[in-house]
C-alpha cells in the first residue's frame, strides 16, 4: 500500500506517552514516551512481540486501564473530534471521555468471542452505542444496527441481529464488533490485532473490510498486531515498539525494504516465508531466529532494551537509551549504528 | 374497641400440661385445660386439686360395696342446642373403654363393667370390683355427643375430622374455628347454663417455643401463657402481669436402674442422696420454687413424720461409699444420667447434680434426648445397662397419690408398664398393692404414709424435689383460674367468668 | 512475562510459605489463631477458676474483676468455659470439616473423574442425601454412633459433605478437559493420580471457601445435636452448647454475657479462619506473586 | 424443553422413590417409636394401652409389609392419617403447610438474592475498601450466628422491646384476612431466615464479580461509553449471576432445613415446624409424606434452576 | 519404505451436542512412515486436533482403526493403553493451558516417568534436567513455576515434558501458533533439530502452511472432516491441485511489500459440523465449484506419485 501524504489532517495525535502499571514489588513502565500520530484516512499500524506495551498503548488512549493499577504517567494524546475540537484525553474528565468512547473513537478487540457479551444479542450490543451516543430509541437504534451488520457484510442481517454471539462464526463475530466500533461513525478506529484468533481465509476477508470500510468513511485507523505480512497488507505507515518503547517508524513499504533497526531486521528475518523452505531445507538453513527473550518490565537492560538479543551490540549500546535517530525525515530507527547495519 | 376487649387470647397449650394440636379428648394425654373450655366431664377436681367435685353431674352416689356409681346428671346443652342426657354419657364411656377408638383411658376404666341410662339424667355405673381411682379417671373423660358421632365406627372415629372442624361440647365456649398451627377460637356460648360467658371470643395461640410465647405475652399479643420458672424473672416485679404458682404434682427423681450392679448397696444409694445439695439447688435455680422431695410425696397428708431428711453431707456420702467399696463396685467409670429434659432449667439441674455427685467420686454423665429416645431407651424390656444406668426424670405423684404406683410396683416392670427404675422391692410392692385397694378415704393416706416410709428407707429412687410451675397472666385478666395440673387437669376452672378489664 | 534472571530459586514449599506471610489480612488471623490456641491451652496455668465448678453462690454473676467473662446459671465461670470449650469446639469443627473435606472431594472428584456411569450413579446418590431431612438423618447416625467428641465429629462429617462433593464435580469436569490433565492421561495416568496431582490442587479454592463456611456450621451442629441428647456431653462446655443456654429467655435478655461470649469468639474464630483460608489460597497459587 | 422437563422430573420421580424407601428404613432405625413418642413420662400409662395402640397403628407388622401398604395407599394419592393428629389426613396436613413454607422461604430468598447480589456487588466494585472489609465481617458474623439465636435476638429486639413486628404466627387472630397483615407477620421471620443465605451469596456474587469484572466484554463496554452503573448491572451483573444461580439451586434443600428455627420461633405453619413436631412425635406417616414433599420440591426447584440458568445465559439449551 | 509406525484407516469421529450427531471426522485414512513428519492443516474447527487426539486416543475415536507399529490401539484395554502410552506423546496448542500452574517445571517433567514408575525420584529430577538442557532452558528451572516463563520458555517445556518419556512418535498440535514470529522461529528451529537427532515421528498440526512447510515432509490438507489434499511438501508448495489449497496458500500476507499480491478471498465461513454441505463439502465456498460438486462426496484419489486430492475438477491441475 502506497503511503498518503502526511499533510492530511492529523486525528490522534500522541506525544511522551508514558503508562505505568503498579504491581505487588512496585511500579512498572509498559509504555516509555511514545510519540505517534495518525491523520484522517491513514493506517498507522503498530507491531512488536507479546508484551512490547502495543495493547497498553491502545488501552491509554482510550483511557480504559485497569483502575488503580495503571495509569498515564505522563504525556499528552491529542484527539480531533467529530465536531472539529481538539481535547487531551489525558487531562479530560471521566464524563467527557465517556462520551467519547464509542463515539469519536471505535476499538475493536482481538478475541471477538471474548469481548462480545455472551447474554445479549449481536444486535442490542451494536444499538447499545447508538441508543447512548445517539440518544436513539430503542427501535432506530436497532435499525442502525441492522443496516451496519449489513455494512459489514454479514448476509441476512436482520435474524442475525437477534442472536447471540455463540451462535455466529468466529468470523461473523468479528464483523459484529466492528459494526459495534463504528456504529457512531468514529473519526478514530483501534483494532487491537482484530484478526490473530481467525483463520486465514478469514482474516483476509476482514482485512478487506476494514480497508473498504476506511476508505468510505476516511476515518483513522490505528491497527495493533504483531503479523508483519498483515502490516504490509494494510496499513501506510508502521511503528515497531519493543519493550515500552518505539524502535523504529516510518512508511510501510520504506521500512519493509530497508529496515535500520536490528529488532525489525530480525523480525523480518523470521517470518516464515511460503515457498522458501523447500530451498532452505536443501541447503540446511535454519529459520532465521532472534535469540533470547523480551525483557521483562521488571528488570529492563541498561542502555537499548534490545542489546542483549542484539548480535549488533557494542558497548556502547548499555550506556543509554538511544534516541531515534532520522534516516530520513520519515522514517526514524532507534539504534546507534542505524547507518551500519542492514 | 369492645370487641377486642371482649376476646382472650392464650399459650393455653405451652409448657408441659398443653397438647398443642390436639382436639380429641379419648387421645389426650394433656391438653386438658384447653379442652375443658369447651367440653366438660362428669367430675372434675376443684380448683385446689383436692376433691373431686361434680360438673355435669350435679351429684352422685356410690353404693356401699364401692362397686355401683350413680350420677345425677344437670340440665346441660350441646352446643347445637340438643339436649345431653344420659344416653351421651353411656355412649362417652362405652367409647372411652374401647382401645379401637384410639382412647388413652381404656386401661383405666378397666374396671368398669357396664354403663347405663336409668334416666334421661341419671347414669349408672357398675364396677367388677372397687376402684380407688375410678373418679381419678372419670375426670378426664369429657363427654361427647351421641348424635353426632354414633354413624361413625369405632375405629375410623380417630382419624374423623369432626374433632377439628365442628366439635361440640357443653361447656361455656363454642367451638368456631381452627387455623392450622396457629389457633383455635372459641366463641361464648350464650345458653351455658352456669350463665353467659363474660368474654366473647377465647383464642388459643400455639407456640413451639416458650419463648415466642413469652415474647407474645410480652408484647400484649396474649394475655396468659405458661412461663418457665427460670424465665420468671421478668415478670415478678411487673405490676403488668400476675404470676401464678401451683404445685406440679410432678416428683424429680433420680432413678436408678435397679438391674445395674451398681446401685445394689443401699450404701450407695444413701451417699447419693446425702452427696446432693437439694436445697441449695432449689433456692438458686428454682428460685426457691420447690419442695425437698424424700420419698414420692410432699403432701402433708401421706408423708409421715420423721423420714430421714438426707440433709446434704458429702463427708458423709465419702464414708457410705467407702463403706460400700465403691473403688470395686463402679469407681471413676462414668455413668450414664439420662433424662428427657431439655429446658435449660434442667440442664442446669443436671450440671449442679453432675458437680455434687463428682465431689464425692461418683462420676455421672448427663445425656439429655428426647422424649421418643427416652423412652425406647427405658421402657425396653432388656434395656442396655451401660446406656442406661440412671434417669433424672419426674413422675406424677397427685393429685390421687395412687399415680406413683405404675413407677415403683414390680408389677409394673416393663413391658407390662413404666417402673422403669426396676424397682423390684416386696416390701414396696405390698404396700402400693395395700394402699391401691383401700377404698376408704380416711384410711387411705395412711396406707400411702407407710409407701412413703418404705421409700424414705430403702430409696427404690433418690428423690429430689416436688417443683412449682408457673402461669403468667395479664394484670388486666379478672377472675381468671388457672393452676399447673398435671395433663392440664380438668379442674373447675369456670371459664365463663374470665373477663378483660379495659 | 516475568522471565526471571536464572538465578537459583528457592523451593515450592518456601515460596508458598513466603507467599503466605505476604499476605497480611492471613497473617492477623494466624495471629488471632495462635492467641486463641495459647489462651486456650495455657489457661489452666493463669486462671484461677475450673470450668466445671459449680459455685451456686455465684450463679449469673456479670462481668467483673473476679469473672472477667461473668459466670453462668450454675455459677460456673464463663471466661474458663469459653477457653475450654474452644478446645473441644475447634477441635469438633477442624476434624470434622477435614473429614467431610475428604469424603466431599473424593466423592466429587471420583463422579468428575471416573467415568458416565460413576458419575450418574454418585450424583443421584449425593442428591438423595442432600433430600434426606438432616433431623431424621442425625437421628439415625447418632443413635448408631453414640455421644462424644468422636461421633461427633463422625456425625457431622458425614452430613456435610454433598455440596462440596457438588462443588468439587463442577470445577473437575471442567478440569478434565483442560490441556495439562489430558497431558498427564497421555503419560498413562490412572484415576489416583489425577485426583492427587491435578484435582486436588486445583479444588484448593472451593476447598477453603467450603472450610471457612463449615467451620462454622460444625460449631452450630454440635450446639444443634446436643438438643438431641448427642455431640458433647455435658457437663463439658462447647462454644455451641454454651450458645444453647440462650435459649431460655432470662439468660436472652439479662445475662447476655452468657452467649455473648462464646458467640463473640466463635465469630472471631470463623473470622481468623477465613483469613488464613484466604491466605492458604493465595498460597498454594503460585500466580498469586504477580499482584 | 418440555420433553427435558419431563424427562427430569421423571427421574425427580424416581428419586423420590428411592427417598421414601430409605427414609422408611431410617425411621425404624431412630430411637423410638410413635407410641414411645405418646407417652409423657410424667403421667402414667399401662402398658396393655399401648400394645393396643400399637396394632391400631399397624406398628406390629413386618417391616415390608407396612412399606408395601404405605406405597399402595401413596401411590393412590392417600399418604395415610397422622398419628400424632388421627384426624388429620398427611396429604392435606403437608400440603397446608406448602403455601406458607413457600410463602417464607420465597420472601427470604428473594431478600437474600437482593440483598446479598447488591452487598456482592458493592464489595467487588469497592475490592479492599473499608466497606468491602465491613461487609466480609458481618458476612462472617451472619453465617456463623446460630439461627435459634438470631431469631430469638430479632424476637426480641422487633417484638418485645420496639413493638414493631406482631411476635409470630401468620395472620393475626381473630382478624379478618388481609395482605398487609400478611406481609407485616411476615417480615421479620423472611428477613432473619435470609440473613445466613444472603451472607453466603454475597460472598460467592464478590468472587464471581470479580472475575466478570476482567472479562472483554466489560472492557467491550465500557470502551463504548457505556455508564459505569450501566456496565456493571447490565453487562456484568447477569454473567456474574450464573454460578451463583447454582449455589442458589444447590442451597434450596438446604434452606428448607435452616427454616425450621425461625419456623419455630416464630410459629410459622410451615413444613419445618411440620417436620420437627412430626419426629419429636415421631409421627412416621407425616414425617415421610413430608419429607416426600420436600423431595419433589428440590426436584422441582433444581429443574427451575436449571432453566432459569437457561434463560440469564442464551448459551445453555435445555433439551 | 517399510511398514508405516503409523496407519490410520477410516478414521470417524462424532460428537453428540444437544441431542444432534455431530460427524466432525468422515473416513480419515493416512499413514506416517518412521521417521517422518506430516504436516496436518486446515482451518479452525476442521478437526485437526479431534484426529491428533483419537490418533493417540485421548478421545475414543467412533470409528475405523488406528494401527501403531503393528498394534490396533483402538482396541486396547485401557491398562495396555497406560503401557503404551510412552512411546507416544502429545505437544499442546497453548503454551498456557498445557502446563498445570500449581506444579514446578520440575513437577511437570517428571510427571511422566513417575506415572510409568521409572527411577528413583532423583534419577527422574535428573532426566528432566537433562530433558530441559535438550531444549535450550537453564535447569535451575524445575523449582520454578510455568508462569514465570514466556511463551516460548513455557512451549519448550511442554515439548520437553514430551521427551521426557522419550517417544518414538509425538503429535505436535499446533506448537507454534501461540506464539510470536521470534520465538516461533526458535521453536520451530528446535523441534526441527530434535526431530533430526532422535530420529523422531512426528505428525505436525498447523493451520499455518508457511510454518507447515519448515518442518514437514508430507502435507495433509483438511476440511471440515474431510481430506483434501495429500502431498509431499515440495510438491504441494510448488503446485496445490485442490481449490481449497489454493485459497489457503493465498490468503497467507506476506510481509513483503515487492511480492505481487492476487488474493482470492474466499467467501463465507467454514460450515456447521452439524449441517455440512452435500457432496464435496467445500463447495459452498469454492470458486470452482460445479452443479455436480453437491451430488457425490468425491474421492481421494492419485493424481501423481504420491500426491492425492478429492476434487472432482481434473482440468484445474
Ligand atoms: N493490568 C496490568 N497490570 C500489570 N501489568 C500490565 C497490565 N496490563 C499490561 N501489563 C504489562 O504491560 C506490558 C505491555 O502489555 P501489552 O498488553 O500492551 O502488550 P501487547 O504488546 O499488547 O502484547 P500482546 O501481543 O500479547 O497483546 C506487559 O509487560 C504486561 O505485563
Ligand atoms: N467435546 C466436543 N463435543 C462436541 N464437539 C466438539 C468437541 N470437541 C471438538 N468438537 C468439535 O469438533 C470440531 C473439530 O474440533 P477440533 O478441535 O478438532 O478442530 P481443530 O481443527 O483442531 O481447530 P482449531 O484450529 O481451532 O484448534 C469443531 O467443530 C468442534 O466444535
Ligand atoms: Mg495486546
Ligand atoms: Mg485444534
Amino acid at each position: 500500500m502506497d503511503a498518503i501524504p502526511h499533510t492530511a489532517d492529523t486525528i490522534l495525535d500522541i506525544k511522551g506517552l508514558r503508562t505505568v502499571f503498579r504491581i505487588r514489588s512496585g511500579e512498572v513502565t509498559a509504555v516509555n514516551g511514545i510519540d505517534l500520530s495518525v491523520a484522517a484516512g491513514e493506517t498507522l499500524a503498530l507491531v512488536g512481540e507479546s508484551g512490547s506495551g502495543k495493547s497498553v498503548t491502545s488501552l491509554s488512549v482510550m483511557r480504559l486501564l485497569t483502575r488503580n493499577i495503571g495509569a498515564i504517567a505522563a504525556g499528552s494524546i491529542h484527539l480531533k473530534r467529530k465536531n472539529g475540537a481538539v481535547s487531551d484525553l489525558v487531562s479530560i474528565a471521566e464524563p467527557e471521555m465517556r462520551a467519547i468512547r464509542g463515539n469519536d473513537i471505535g476499538m475493536v478487540f482481538q478475541e471477538p468471542m471474548s469481548s462480545l457479551n455472551p447474554v445479549y444479542t449481536i444486535g442490542d450490543q451494536i444499538s447499545e452505542p447508538i441508543r447512548i451516543h445517539r440518544g436513539a430509541d430503542r427501535k432506530t437504534a436497532m435499525d442502525a444496527a441492522v443496516a451496519l451488520l449489513d455494512s459489514v457484510g454479514i448476509p441476512d442481517a436482520r435474524r442475525r441481529a437477534g442472536q447471540y454471539p455463540h451462535e455466529l462464526s468466529g468470523g461473523m463475530r468479528q464483523r459484529a464488533t466492528i459494526a459495534m466500533a463504528l456504529a457512531c461513525d468514529p473519526t478514530l478506529l483501534i483494532a487491537d490485532e482484530p484478526t490473530t484468533a481467525l483463520d486465514v481465509t478469514i482474516q483476509a476477508q476482514i482485512l478487506a473490510l476494514l480497508q473498504r470500510l476506511q476508505r468510505e468513511r476516511g476515518m483513522a485507523m490505528l491497527f495493533v498486531t504483531h503479523n508483519l505480512g498483515v502490516v504490509a497488507e494494510i496499513a501506510h505507515r508502521v511503528a515497531v515498539m519493543y519493550a515500552g518503547r518505539i524502535v523504529e517508524t516510518g512508511p510501510v513499504a520504506e521500512v519493509f525494504r530497508n529496515p535500520r533497526h536490528p529488532y525489525t531486521i530480525g523480525l523480518l528475518a523470521s517470518m516464515p516465508k511460503l515457498g522458501d523452505a523447500s530451498r532452505m531445507k536443501q541447503a540446511g538453513e535454519r529459520l532465521a531466529a532472534i535469540p533470547g527473550v523480551v525483557p521483562s518490565l521488571m528488570n529492563m537492560p541498561a542502555g537499548c532494551a534490545f542489546q542483549p538479543r542484539c548480535k549488533f551490540a557494542i558497548d556502547d549500546c548499555r550506556v543509554a537509551v538511544p534516541p531515534l535517530a532520522d534516516v530520513n525525515p520519515r522514517h526514524q530507527s532507534r539504534c546507534i549504528r542505524w547507518q551500519e547495519i542492514r | 374497641a369492645p370487641a377486642r376487649a371482649a376476646t382472650l387470647s392464650g399459650g393455653f397449650d405451652v409448657g408441659p400440661g398443653g397438647f398443642q394440636g390436639n382436639f380429641n379428648p379419648l387421645a389426650a394425654t394433656g391438653g386438658f385445660t384447653w379442652l375443658s373450655v369447651y367440653f366438660e366431664p362428669l367430675v372434675t377436681y376443684d380448683e385446689k386439686l383436692e376433691k373431686v367435685v361434680g360438673q355435669l353431674a350435679s351429684s352422685y352416689e356410690v353404693s356401699p360395696d364401692q362397686t355401683t356409681y350413680t350420677f345425677k346428671l344437670a340440665d346441660a346443652k350441646w352446643h347445637d342446642g340438643k339436649p345431653f342426657t344420659a344416653k351421651d354419657a353411656k355412649f362417652t364411656i362405652e367409647l372411652a373403654k374401647n382401645a379401637k377408638t384410639g382412647s388413652v383411658l381404656a386401661a383405666r376404666l378397666n374396671a368398669v363393667s357396664s354403663a347405663e341410662a336409668k334416666d334421661d339424667k341419671t347414669l349408672v355405673i357398675k364396677l367388677s370390683a372397687p376402684s380407688a381411682s375410678l373418679m381419678d379417671a372419670l375426670t378426664k373423660v369429657m363427654m361427647l355427643p351421641e348424635h353426632a358421632l354414633s354413624q361413625i365406627p369405632a375405629d375410623q372415629l380417630a382419624k374423623n375430622s369432626w374433632w377439628s372442624t365442628a366439635p361440640i361440647g357443653t361447656g361455656p365456649f363454642k367451638f368456631s374455628k381452627y387455623v392450622t398451627d396457629q389457633y383455635v377460637e372459641l366463641a361464648a356460648n350464650t345458653d351455658y347454663r352456669g350463665g353467659k360467658p363474660a368474654l366473647e371470643k377465647i383464642i388459643n395461640r400455639y407456640f413451639a417455643n416458650p419463648a415466642a410465647a413469652i415474647a407474645a405475652l410480652r408484647a400484649g399479643e396474649i394475655q396468659f401463657t405458661y412461663v418457665d420458672s427460670n424465665d420468671l424473672k421478668a415478670f415478678n416485679d411487673n405490676k403488668d402481669f400476675r404470676v401464678i404458682e401451683g404445685n406440679s404434682f410432678v416428683v424429680n427423681y433420680l432413678g436408678f436402674n435397679h438391674d445395674s450392679p451398681i446401685w445394689k448397696d443401699i450404701r450407695v444409694r444413701q451417699a447419693v442422696m446425702y452427696a446432693i445439695n437439694r436445697d441449695a439447688i432449689i433456692q438458686s435455680l428454682y428460685g426457691g420454687a420447690a419442695k425437698p422431695a424424700n420419698c414420692a410425696y410432699i403432701a402433708d397428708q401421706v408423708v409421715p413424720a420423721g423420714i430421714e431428711t438426707y440433709a446434704y453431707d458429702p463427708e458423709k456420702a465419702r464414708q457410705l461409699l467407702k463403706e460400700a467399696g465403691w473403688d470395686q463396685i463402679n469407681g471413676d467409670k462414668p455413668i450414664t444420667l439420662l433424662t428427657y429434659y431439655t429446658t435449660p432449667l434442667a440442664a442446669n439441674v443436671m450440671a449442679a447434680v453432675q458437680a455434687m455427685l463428682a465431689q464425692v467420686g461418683i462420676n455421672v454423665t448427663p445425656r439429655a434426648v428426647d422424649t421418643p429416645t427416652y423412652n425406647s431407651i427405658v421402657l425396653n424390656p432388656t434395656p442396655d445397662i451401660a446406656q442406661f444406668q440412671m434417669v433424672y426424670a419426674g413422675l406424677q405423684n397427685g393429685p390421687d397419690p395412687g399415680s406413683i404406683n405404675v413407677g415403683l410396683n414390680e408389677k409394673q416392670i416393663p413391658p407390662a408398664g413404666p417402673n422403669v427404675a426396676r424397682v423390684r422391692m416386696p416390701v414396696l410392692t405390698s404396700a402400693l398393692d395395700a394402699a391401691l385397694s383401700e377404698t376408704d378415704a380416711a384410711k387411705r393416706s395412711a396406707r400411702y404414709q407407710e409407701v412413703c416410709k418404705v421409700m424414705n428407707k430403702e430409696l427404690p429412687w433418690g428423690p429430689l424435689w416436688v417443683a412449682k410451675r408457673y402461669g403468667v397472666a395479664s394484670a388486666k385478666l379478672k377472675d381468671f383460674i388457672w393452676t399447673p395440673a398435671p395433663g392440664g387437669g380438668p379442674y373447675q376452672a369456670h371459664p365463663e367468668k374470665w373477663a378483660i378489664a379495659e | 512475562m516475568l522471565a526471571r534472571s536464572p538465578a537459583r530459586s528457592p523451593g515450592p514449599i518456601v515460596r508458598s510459605l513466603h507467599r503466605f506471610l505476604l499476605n497480611r489480612t492471613a497473617l492477623l488471623g494466624l495471629c488471632m489463631i495462635a492467641l486463641m490456641i495459647v489462651a486456650i491451652l495455657s489457661y489452666p496455668l493463669w486462671w484461677s477458676f475450673k470450668p466445671n465448678d459449680i459455685d451456686l453462690l455465684a450463679m449469673n454473676a456479670q462481668p467483673g474483676p473476679t469473672h472477667w467473662f461473668g459466670t453462668d446459671g450454675v455459677g460456673r465461670d464463663i471466661l474458663a468455659r469459653v477457653l475450654d470449650g474452644g478446645r473441644i469446639s475447634l477441635l469438633v469443627a477442624l476434624t470434622s470439616t477435614v473429614i467431610s473435606a475428604i469424603i466431599g472431594f473424593l466423592i466429587g472428584a471420583v463422579s468428575a473423574l471416573a467415568g458416565r456411569w460413576a458419575d450418574a450413579v454418585t450424583m443421584r446418590f449425593v442428591d438423595l442425601v442432600m433430600t434426606l431431612p438432616p433431623v431424621i438423618f442425625l437421628l439415625v447416625l447418632a443413635s448408631i454412633a453414640g455421644t462424644g467428641i468422636w461421633p461427633t465429629v463422625f456425625v457431622i462429617s458425614l452430613l456435610s459433605w454433598p455440596l462440596l462433593a457438588r462443588m468439587v464435580r463442577a470445577r473437575l469436569l471442567e478440569l478434565r478437559e483442560r490441556d495439562f490433565v489430558m497431558a498427564a492421561r497421555g503419560m498413562g495416568a490412572g484415576l489416583p493420580h489425577l485426583l492427587l496431582r491435578h484435582g486436588l490442587p486445583n479444588s484448593i479454592d472451593i476447598l477453603v471457601v467450603f472450610a471457612t463456611l463449615q467451620i462454622a456450621n460444625a460449631i452450630l451442629l454440635e450446639a444443634g445435636l446436643s438438643f438431641l441428647g448427642l455431640g458433647i456431653a455435658p457437663p463439658a462446655a462447647s462454644w455451641g452448647n454454651m450458645l444453647n443456654a440462650a435459649r431460655s429467655t432470662a439468660v436472652l435478655e439479662q445475662y447476655p454475657w452468657q452467649w455473648l461470649f462464646p458467640g463473640g469468639f466463635l465469630v472471631l474464630a470463623v473470622l481468623a479462619i477465613n483469613f488464613i483460608g484466604d491466605g492458604l489460597r493465595d498460597a498454594f497459587d503460585p500466580r498469586a506473586e504477580l499482584n | 424443553m418440555l420433553q427435558y422437563s419431563l424427562r427430569r422430573l421423571l427421574i425427580g420421580a424416581g428419586m423420590l422413590f428411592a427417598l421414601s424407601m430409605l427414609i422408611f428404613v431410617m425411621l425404624r432405625l431412630t430411637p423410638g417409636d410413635p407410641i414411645d413418642a405418646y407417652i409423657d413420662p410424667n403421667v402414667p400409662m399401662s402398658a396393655s394401652d399401648l400394645a393396643e395402640l400399637r396394632v391400631t397403628l399397624g406398628l406390629d407388622q413386618p417391616l415390608p409389609v407396612q412399606y408395601v401398604a404405605w406405597l399402595r395407599q401413596a401411590l393412590l394419592g392417600n399418604l395415610g392419617y397422622s398419628i400424632k393428629r388421627p384426624d388429620q389426613p398427611v396429604l392435606g396436613l403437608v400440603l397446608s403447610r406448602v403455601g406458607p413454607t413457600v410463602l417464607l422461604m420465597g420472601s427470604a430468598i428473594a431478600i437474600a438474592i437482593i440483598a446479598g447480589i447488591a452487598t456482592g456487588i458493592v464489595s467487588a466494585v469497592r475490592r479492599n475498601s473499608i466497606a468491602d472489609l465491613s461487609l466480609s465481617v458481618l458476612a462472617v458474623t451472619g453465617i456463623s450466628s446460630p439461627p435459634f439465636l438470631s431469631a430469638l435476638v430479632g424476637l426480641y429486639l422487633f417484638s418485645v422491646y420496639f413493638n414493631w413486628m406482631p411476635s409470630g404466627g401468620m395472620l393475626t387472630p381473630g382478624q379478618e384476612f388481609s395482605v398487609a397483615d400478611l406481609l407485616h407477620h411476615l417480615i421479620l421471620p423472611a428477613t432473619l431466615l435470609a440473613v445466613a443465605q444472603t451472607a453466603l451469596i454475597m460472598r460467592y456474587m464478590r468472587a464471581s464479580m470479580l472475575e466478570v469484572l476482567n472479562q472483554d466484554y466489560v472492557r467491550t463496554a465500557r470502551a463504548k461509553g457505556v455508564f459505569e452503573f450501566w456496565v456493571i448491572t447490565k453487562h456484568a451483573l447477569r454473567n456474574a449471576l450464573l454460578p451463583v444461580i447454582t449455589l442458589i439451586g444447590s442451597t434450596i434443600g438446604l434452606a428448607i432445613g435452616g427454616a425450621i428455627f425461625i419456623e419455630s420461633v416464630f410459629n410459622w405453619p410451615g413444613m419445618g415446624l411440620l417436620m420437627v413436631d412430626a419426629v419429636e412425635g415421631r409421627d412416621y406417616p407425616v414425617i415421610m409424606g413430608s419429607t416426600l414433599v420436600i423431595g419433589a420440591c428440590v426436584v422441582v426447584v433444581n429443574l427451575l434452576t436449571d432453566l432459569a440458568y437457561a434463560v440469564v445465559d442464551p448459551r445453555i439449551k435445555v433439551g | 519404505m517399510s511398514e508405516p509406525l503409523l496407519s490410520v484407516r477410516d478414521l470417524g469421529k462424532d460428537y453428540t451436542s444437544r441431542g444432534t450427531k455431530l460427524t466432525i471426522l468422515r473416513a480419515i485414512s493416512f499413514d506416517v512412515g518412521r521417521g517422518e513428519v506430516v504436516g496436518l492443516v486446515g482451518e479452525s474447527g476442521s478437526g485437526k486436533t479431534t484426529i491428533g487426539r483419537s490418533v493417540l486416543r485421548l478421545v475414543e475415536p467412533s470409528a475405523g482403526s488406528v494401527r501403531f507399529d503393528g498394534t490396533e490401539l483402538t482396541s486396547l484395554s485401557s491398562s495396555a493403553m497406560r503401557r503404551l502410552r510412552p512411546r507416544m506423546q502429545y505437544i499442546f496448542q497453548d503454551p498456557f493451558a498445557s502446563l498445570s500452574p500449581r506444579m514446578t517445571i520440575g513437577e511437570i517433567l517428571t510427571e511422566g516417568l513417575k506415572i510409568q514408575g521409572v527411577g528413583t525420584a532423583r534419577e527422574r529430577l535428573d532426566r528432566a534436567r537433562a530433558a530441559l538442557e535438550q531444549v535450550d532452558l537453564p535447569t535451575d528451572a524445575v523449582n520454578r513455576y510455568a508462569h514465570e516463563f514466556s511463551g516460548g520458555q513455557r512451549q519448550r517445556i511442554g515439548i520437553a515434558r514430551a521427551l521426557t518419556l522419550a517417544p518414538e512418535f509425538i503429535v505436535a498440535d499446533e506448537p507454534v501458533s501461540a506464539l510470536d514470529v521470534s520465538i516461533q522461529a526458535q521453536v520451530i528451529n528446535l523441534l526441527r533439530e530434535l526431530q533430526q537427532g532422535l530420529g523422531l515421528t512426528m505428525l505436525f498440526i498447523s493451520h499455518d502452511l508457511a510454518v507447515v512447510e519448515y518442518i514437514c515432509d508430507r502435507v495433509i490438507v483438511l476440511y471440515l472432516g474431510r481430506i483434501m489434499e495429500i502431498a509431499p511438501s515440495a510438491a504441494l508448495y510448488a503446485r496445490p491441485l485442490h481449490p481449497y489449497t489454493r485459497a489457503l496458500l493465498s490468503a497467507i500476507p506476506s510481509p513483503d511489500p515487492d511480492s505481487p499480491r492476487h488474493r482470492q478471498i474466499l467467501k463465507g465461513d467454514i460450515p456447521s459440523p452439524a449441517d455440512p454441505p452435500s457432496g464435496c463439502v467445500f463447495r459452498t465456498r469454492c470458486p470452482n465449484a460445479l452443479p455436480a460438486c453437491g451430488e457425490t462426496v468425491p474421492e481421494l484419489r492419485e493424481m501423481k506419485p504420491g500426491h492425492f486430492k478429492a476434487c472432482v475438477r481434473d482440468d484445474l491441475n
